[in-house]
């Protein structure tokens, strides 16, 4: 597969009257990584909707253009804030939701999910209803879900926010293995995560918000949690995060 | 019973001229307004009712099993029912019982249509016989059927709730039986089919009233007067209805504006020598005659004397 | 065992009603032709017996092919309507209007279309099934969670698998309290069919004992008639359950 | 405009299904007393409008009184039900059994009761409506998403404001779809009450047009019952929307 | 208020025969706030449902005395790791679903319910249907609804989980002080969340899992982020939810 890039440009959303941004413009270089962060509800959930063509009930604009100039769609893999699991589908058919909803699922993508769910440390709950599942469990599903599609572009929102530290690290290792040569979009509120998976950190802030880049590490992704650099620009990632314009909440001193 | 009888008639006899107090009396007629409920329509329309001290209230049913149930019940006075069904409703224990004759002869035929090839009830044998649900059509065609050397089971009887005409000309059945000669035969005339009647007392079946007037057996005496009064004005009723034909007509299209049909309007006239002249007058032999036939064809368990089924108001 | 339980509330809501009935029938000395004691119905059902059941047998046959066929399109109607916006705008009106049309008013014109025979009461059943299970499920394949929408396009689904794989299982429950609810109407259907126009079956048992004022004999077939309707409905009642492992329907509506 | 708008579809339906008639009519040459024409039944319409109209106001009444009386009984079983477990076990098969019960079969008795005035039409329409609102409104209510229910007992809810404020409006949305199926099935209740005993109402013009073979005149009635149970049933929706501003039904009963 | 504390002993839950925990017991003293670290699937969401006296489907068991004596029904709040908000009620009703489910909400009550709601940075969404909200915001309404009870007892699943850095630690702040004195059980997966609430941190951990302890950086609660024994400790106990014996997942190496 050949890594595929896209620009966006003219991002406009606004809700109820009021802009959330006005003429964003960002580009995605073919496989690279970009770490998107931002004040909750500052509209990163909404403009991966708008990446993604999914419907938004308000005014809202986007031009976007992909490398080969083709529509991207088919060839993303959305993975959204809430699981989204079907109540009614076992875990591995969860995972094999994609094929099943553009044909059959073969033996092989079957094989290939089972995989998935080894790696994501549930091959024993594959045959399990969703219920039965903790939070934790049902989001690394929907990650399974998410790789499985093995798509160009991949947009996640907070893919790894209810798992604990360890499982985190090793899905991060899985991420950046499986997901090598995509270009990815992820949003994070884990300043951490973001400096060890992205090649690009873009801070989405203001009223109406504007992308600002942010400094990387040097190194190959993901990166060790205790090289020097990565710990340093932990603080400067969150001092700038935190000087961001917005509504301030009230007796914040960290 | 005849003790009560006896006793309750000085009672009528000195109220007889006394008409000044009004008696309210809910009557159900057996089925929609028709042509054959005529005397009552006019009888309300033109104050014969109100002139002997009653104050009549005429409620339609859509399903004639309903009236001899409320009679029964004590809800209405009094109801217009079948002489055949009487029969089966005091056999079943209903307090019953005929009280006055609307109309005199039998109405009901077996009706074919005239182009079809069934000439007499023999040719019957093999087709499908449309009926509507009232208890005794069953045994009346297969007493028919039977006197024409028919056997019952070579025919197929089908329930086609009260759509006799529609399903004969619509040529669903072969032949209907529980038609009215007064108003079937019309109706087929009006959708330009015309129609071969058989006569049911020609055929075998003892002859009957069609319409009778019912009412309470247990609380007869309280409203025996009042009945009377009732059948006077019905009686006075048929009388002025025979001598006016059309004014007649004319009386009965008003008292509801969706009376006014061309099928009504000839109805009107073939019903006309059907009332009962003398509504309240028993023809006792008619009703002893008639139990006999259903206990012979065993559709009563035993024979109910005559003083259960019917009485003349008139004769303490 | 599973079974037994699950028709116990049944039969202990039957036995209550048989019970109120006759005692309603001893206080009010209510007479027989008007509503006759469960004591006279059971005599009459045990004395009329071999009667009962050939004419049930007529009737049972009537409500299950109305039944399945009524399911079977309204589901179908349903998953049209969902599927092709065009169709919506017409079809749906006129389905409405035909909830709206009193049944038995046409049945006469019905039976003078179709015949006396047994089609004409399928007709009916199904009729009177179709719509509250067309209306239920088109109701269900509505309100589709917006969240499994926008994955079923970026999975890049087509309408028809939509539909098929995330729009229908997820009006599975509507769908189900629908199908129970069509499922103890049917019998209606059938009754309706054979008053208008048979020779046979329940309702036509029904409409002769009630001319001949046996009303005991009439109850006696209302009752095979509202067994049959429960029956009926517990048993879809478990098919649709059984089609929803995944579902917690925590009280249950057998319990 | 907006009610033009959502009319509109209707219209076209109402229209599309009169022309599709007129046109069988004339093709098939069906005589009139199976099928009138729809320019019949408008001339029918015309000449007996005031016969009509009378008529068609007592009906109204009896609907709408039995809509409203059926839809608070069977909210308020449904509620009943969901929050007395006892109740549940017994009186859950009673409805079950009065829904399979033919409702005319049993018409007589009422008439008996009521006597043969609106009162019986009245409860006729309100037997009609009562079930299927009363199942799916407790259908609904069973179907409450766990987790507010544990919300609810950390919250120290009693039972019953846990009915009132987190499973009724939870069941919002189903009990829309079984209000608005009894909307339109709220006229068939009356006509049954007219049928068995009555001198007024849509429902007996409608007989007894048809025992005089006046099918024209029939059709008419019927053409302002059915109007009449279309018009209920978008009022039904509109008021159930106008209860959930919050509720995203995407595509709209009406659209 | 007075503080109340609880014990907990012989907890024990099983799904599908398999025992997650079997008598498990922890002491959470008077005013004290204890932070529960796990892997995903642990069953940490389980302990709080069990602790809550909510329904949980298999097996289970626990023996809870509060100091008092007295049951801690009515006592408790207890904030999901779903929100659970309810669409049919603006997001300021929301936060009174508590007064609304036991009576009438006052007019008082309401001013504290904007109060809570300007607190977590949401006044200006108080009519709003949740709907409308993002992820995080949802997540800080259903934090405001809990902070509403006023309960002496305080069970949180992942409460902070949805929002990003900056806001976090604003809510650290907020809730430090207004539960201040309650005990408070609370259920994360960040190790330096834990490490500044905390006044004692329990592990589940292994299989079937008990509940082990982890020492607590000095000092007042919240403590600062960059107080040298945190960052330190921080690291420790990474290693030490690492070396938890757990289902390892493949190819894992931060
Ligand atoms: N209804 C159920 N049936 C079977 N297993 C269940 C059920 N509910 C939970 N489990 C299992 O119990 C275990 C613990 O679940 P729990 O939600 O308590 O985990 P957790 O520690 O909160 O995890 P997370 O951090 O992912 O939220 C999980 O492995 C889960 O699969
Ligand atoms: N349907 C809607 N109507 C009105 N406002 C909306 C709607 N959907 C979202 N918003 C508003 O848009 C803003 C951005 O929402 P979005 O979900 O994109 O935020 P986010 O950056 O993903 O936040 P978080 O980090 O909390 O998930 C929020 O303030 C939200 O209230
Ligand atoms: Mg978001
Ligand atoms: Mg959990």
């Amino acid at each position: 597969m050949t890594s595929l890039g896209f620009s966006l440009s003219q991002a406009r959303l606004a809700f109820s009257g009021q802009w959330l941004f006005d003429g964003l413009s960002a580009t995605f270089a073919p496989g690279s990584w970009t770490g998107l962060l931002g004040r909750s509800g500052s509209g990163k959930s909404s403009l991966l909707r708008m990446i993604a063509d999914l419907p938004i009930p308000d005014t809202h604009a986007l031009t976007l253009t992909t490398d080969d100039q083709r529509p991207l769609a088919g060839r993303l893999a959305w993975m959204a804030q809430q699981d989204q699991l079907l109540p009614w589908r076992k875990v591995i058919d969860n995972v094999l939701l994609g094929p099943a909803l553009r044909g059959h699922p073969s033996a092989a993508q079957r094989q290939h999910a089972m995989t998935l769910l080894d790696d994501v440390g549930l091959r024993d709950k594959a045959e399990q209803w969703p219920k039965t599942l903790s939070g934790g469990q049902r989001q690394r599903v929907a990650l399974a879900r998410t790789l499985f599609e093995d798509a160009p572009v991949v947009l996640m929102d907070e893919p790894f926010s209810a798992v604990d530290a360890i499982t985190r690290l090793e899905l991060h290792e899985l991420a950046a293995r499986l997901l090598a040569g995509r270009t990815v979009l992820l949003v994070t509120h884990d300043p951490l995560e973001a400096l060890r998976l992205s090649d690009r950190i873009l801070i989405l802030g203001g009223q109406p918000a504007l992308l600002s880049d942010f400094e990387v590490p040097h190194g190959q992704r993901p990166r060790a949690l205790d090289a020097p650099d990565v710990q340093r620009m932990q603080s400067q990632l969150v001092a700038r995060l935190h000087s961001a314009p917005h509504a301030n909440i009230e007796g914040s001193t960290p | 019973l005849a003790l009560v009888l006896i006793a309750s008639g000085p009672a009528w006899a000195a109220d007889d001229d006394d008409t000044t107090e009004t008696t309210s009396l809910k009557v159900m007629l057996d089925w929609y307004t028709n042509p054959s409920h005529a005397p009552l329509v006019i009888a309300q329309q033109r104050g014969f009712f109100e002139q002997h001290g009653l104050d009549v209230e005429l409620i339609s049913p859509a399903d004639p099993s309903v009236p001899p149930k409320l009679v029964a019940a004590g809800k209405i006075d009094m109801a217009i029912s079948y002489q055949p069904q009487l029969h089966l409703q005091v056999d079943q224990g209903l307090p019953l019982v005929r009280v006055g004759t609307l109309i005199a002869t039998p109405l009901n035929i077996t009706l074919v249509r005239a182009d079809s090839d069934i000439e007499s009830m023999q040719d019957l044998a093999g087709k499908s016989i449309g009926y509507s649900v009232g208890g005794v059509e069953e045994v009346l065609l297969n007493t028919m059927l039977e006197h024409n050397g028919v056997a019952p089971d070579d025919v197929e009887m089908v329930n086609v709730n009260f759509a006799l005409t529609p399903a004969l000309i619509g040529e669903k059945v072969d032949a209907v039986t529980g038609a009215f000669r007064n108003f079937e035969l019309a109706q087929m005339a009006q959708e330009g089919v015309k129609g071969r009647a058989f006569y049911i007392e020609e055929e075998g079946v003892p002859t009957y009233d069609e319409l009778i007037f019912i009412a309470n057996r247990d609380t007869l005496d309280a409203h025996r007067e009042a009945y009377t009064r009732f059948m006077a004005a019905i009686e006075e009723a048929t009388a002025w209805i025979i001598n006016h034909p059309d004014e007649g007509w004319k009386a009965f299209k008003a008292s509801d504006p969706a009376l006014d049909t061309p099928v009504n309007k000839k109805a009107w006239y073939n019903t006309i020598p059907r009332f009962a002249l003398r509504p309240a007058a028993l023809d006792g032999r008619r009703y002893e005659a008639f139990e006999s036939f259903l206990l012979e064809r065993g559709q009563i368990k035993a024979k109910s004397p005559l003083s259960r089924l019917a009485v003349d108001l008139s004769q303490p | 065992m599973s079974v037994l339980k699950r028709l116990w509330p049944a039969l202990v809501g039957i036995f209550s009603i048989l019970g109120l009935w006759q005692v309603l029938v001893v206080v009010t000395g209510v007479p027989g032709y008007v509503l006759p004691s469960p004591l006279s119905v059971l005599h009459a059902f045990a004395s009329h017996q071999q009667l009962l059941w050939h004419h049930a047998g007529i009737t049972v046959i009537e409500i299950v092919a109305g039944l399945l066929i009524g399911c079977i399109s309204g589901l179908g109607t349903a998953l049209a309507l969902a599927r092709f916006h065009g169709l919506r705008r017409t079809l749906l009106p006129i389905l409405l209007i035909s909830q709206a049309v009193p049944l038995f008013a046409l049945a006469p014109i019905l039976m003078l279309w179709l015949g006396y025979g047994m089609t004409a009461k399928i007709v009916m059943a199904t009729l009177i099934i179709y719509f509250p299970v067309a209306s239920t499920c088109y109701d269900g394949l509505r309100q589709t969670p917006q969240g499994w929408l926008d994955l079923a396009q970026t999975l890049g689904a087509d309408r028809r698998r939509r539909l098929l794989r995330i729009q229908l299982p997820a009006a599975l429950p509507a769908l189900a309290s629908g199908m129970r609810m069509a499922a103890s109407a049917a019998p209606i259907g059938a009754v309706i069919g054979e008053w208008v126009g048979s020779s046979q079956g329940l309702g036509y048992l029904m409409l002769n004992a009630n001319a001949r004022m046996q009303v005991d004999l009439m109850f006696a077939a209302l009752l095979i008639l509202v067994t049959f309707g429960v029956a009926l409905y517990f048993t879809t009642d478990a098919v649709m359950r059984r089609l929803m492992p995944w579902h917690e329907d925590r009280t249950g509506a057998t319990s």
